[in-house]
């Protein structure tokens, strides 16, 4: 079970999704998302080769059905499957409308590290790449600060980043953030949050856009 | 295409210095069968194209363990820190893709495409040294083709021409891998005779397999388990 | 994804100028009802990327013969001698591509490639004027993706969330087109409800379908039939 | 009904297959070798999309089972249907051991043309391309001579070659040529055909090498 501060980020990102839109989860915090989003509400893709991933029961589990992050998951009514060129040929062929990731870091021109750590042993990259240039909308999902207390919202990046593209929308346990004309704009506090704590725990300049 | 009663039979034309292309998505979709083989091989100096190298000690970890990877390339090593540290050393060359530029690229080996520009990477460490170029106003890196002398992949069914359908999520590379290497390994669940498959159904026709075996370790919800 | 009752409702996002590709080869495949209507149409200066452009005065033949068409891009127009003449009055621009090139192309412009290189036509007439590129000292030309504002294709079944399976060789362009259109349009002989079709054998996931329509023509032994 | 030397030059085509490849068939000349061909021997490609083409009676018809010519043709069992990119994957990447092909014209390198006349309104080309650059081995068959007598077997062909790469094999009514180190090499004489006939109607240079 994961923590009441990564449910809350999963159950604001849900809250962004609309009405049959075709959604691809990333690894962590973006997995919990599907908790939070109505049956039939939206399409979920998964970029190993499956579009109409569930929830599974106990019982119900196949271990040949599984999620980008190798966990087994449910087929829902109309699931197909397909190898994963075609997959991620959907992806980069902007045939995904949101993409739901994780970060280390977010910048102030909304760009994203989130494949690699400077000094750490641990190669991978996955689908993080793919899913930036490809998906229509990014929204991207992490706690505020390190676990030493650091912010994640920085200036610009000092890990390797993913992509250039600029995402869309970031959302935290203290804040939710939309990248707009070149710029973070503050749209949105969350839960418990204020604008003090928020300031102080982010190093990036954001616009102040709350209602 | 021959079906073989053994992995050991299936994989004798494994050799030092080959490149090998080994389908699956962690254990899901992975030739179990013959990777456990594969890795007691006397070889050496292999060039391991898959995406990602078992765990620590388990299935293509092996390999990396007994010295017998040269090269790795692959999207998802990081289940394994046996790469990272063996990378670290100095031991191992590892090539990292996107995982759509390594599937991509695979495909693209089995279709007589030499390379093709993707956007993904573009701007990042991993596009670092590679061309680039303008389409439409937007930047684009080359990626080159992946071609294997082996394949060894998992497939569902197989009829007795060499036919092949995969399930579910255990499809993701293995379709790709079947169309990239000279010689085509394929471990199934099960054989059945030529018009058993629907025509339609068929995801890899057989003119690209060379080699069957009847799966002996079989993936469940209790874990890998023999079989037969 | 939506069901449409007509195939001029499901075609009224048609506009003058825009590129629309066709699925089908010859009549196999071919969207029958939706190019019946699509010819009736007041549009013009339409780019049409199909295999072929119909015979003489007989499917997409019409849209020359009402000079609607601006631009054909295809493999095949051997069949119909009026784009030949058409193109020698210069009334229209053809853009003539290798079969293989042509669905290339197609499937690139779906899959977010913007080229690839290809052996095929280097050296002939057909890549005058084309990028030419060595790899592994052999010969490529650099091949640009396709892409349309309208994709109408045939598939023999789509369900009710809008996956498509395919008939035999009436498969042929229509999977790739309906990855490379901003709105993809389709026809087809039966619509059944979501889960009746197996998950391992849906050829185009819903993703990529926009409209839906029911065939009212159908390519039988005996020719086209009304039906429906 | 094709004519009596179309069919001895199919008849004499089949013959270069060996069991169990996998082939293509041209339009014209090379889609009547189908029927030299002994059940079970090869495995017919078509480019439209299906491997395991086999003869198909007059009430086994299938409207939407036709091969690159459109002609209605059968399902072998085990055959197999994918899209348009697919089978020219297929071709391109080496994975079809023969095509066999009709060509209008063959040079002494045994390049052919097969595609375009120049001053005749005819537009198209279809997988002849893609065959040549793809297909391991390539067979051409046509007829020696054009009706008006000239030779199809030139120096250089002036119609627009199809491709740089040299075929491996020329049937004709009168000869089998092979290409081999660079040059053509008359290697067999048609039942019926003398060498003064061949040297006659030949406008390349050949190498003869009749045993």
């Amino acid at each position: 079970m994961a923590n009441p501060i990564q449910e809350a980020i999963a159950k604001r990102a849900a809250q962004e999704l609309e009405q049959g839109q075709i959604v691809n989860l990333g690894i962590g915090i973006p997995t919990l998302v599907a908790n939070y989003v109505e049956h039939n509400h939206v399409y979920l893709h998964t970029e190993n080769g499956m579009l109409g991933v569930e929830d599974v029961t106990e019982e119900e589990i196949d271990p040949n059905i599984v999620n980008a992050g190798k966990f087994t998951v449910g087929e829902a009514i109309g699931a197909s499957y397909f190898d994963s060129a075609a997959s991620f040929a959907m992806i980069r062929g902007g045939h995904i409308d949101v993409a739901i990731l994780g970060v280390l870091q977010v910048d102030e021109q909304a760009r994203i590290a989130n494949w690699a750590v400077p000094g750490k042993n641990i190669i991978g990259v996955g689908g993080a790449m793919d899913l930036l240039v490809g998906a229509r909308k990014v929204i991207v999902t992490t706690t505020h600060t390190s676990k030493d207390g650091k912010s994640k919202i920085l200036k610009e990046c000092n890990y390797p980043i993913t992509s250039t593209r600029n995402v869309d929308t970031v959302i935290t346990d203290l804040a939710v953030f939309k990248y707009i004309d070149g710029q973070l704009h503050l749209v949105e506090l969350m839960p418990g949050a204020d604008l003090e704590t928020v300031e102080a725990n982010t190093e990036a300049t954001f616009v102040n856009s709350l209602k | 295409m021959k079906i073989y009663n053994s992995s050991e039979e299936a994989l004798d034309c494994v050799h030092t210095g080959q490149t090998i292309m080994v389908g699956g998505f962690g254990l899901v979709g992975g030739p179990l069968t013959l990777i456990d083989t594969l890795v007691e091989l006397d070889v050496k100096d292999l060039t391991i194209i898959s995406n990602n190298l078992g765990e620590q000690g388990k299935g293509l970890g092996k390999l990396l363990e007994q010295n017998k990877v040269k090269k790795a390339i692959g999207s998802y090593f990081t289940g394994n820190r046996d790469v990272g540290d063996a990378f670290q050393r100095g031991e191992i060359e590892i090539e990292l893709l996107p995982q759509g530029t390594l599937s991509e690229s695979i495909r693209a080996g089995g279709a007589g495409i030499a390379g093709y520009y993707t956007k993904t990477s573009f701007g990042t460490d991993l596009s670092k040294g590679k061309e680039t170029k303008v389409f439409n106003g937007e930047e684009y890196v080359l990626e080159e083709a992946l071609k294997a002398d082996i394949a060894i992949i998992r497939a569902y069914k197989a009829d007795t021409l060499g036919n092949l359908i995969y399930y579910k999520t255990a499809r993701n590379f293995n379709p790709l891998m079947a169309t990239a290497a000279k010689t085509v390994i394929v471990e199934v669940d099960e054989i059945v005779e030529a018009g058993e498959l629907k025509s339609d159904e068929i995801a890899t026709p057989h003119l690209f397999v060379d080699r069957i075996i009847l799966a002996k370790k079989i993936l469940t919800k209790e874990g890998v388990i023999e079989h037969g």
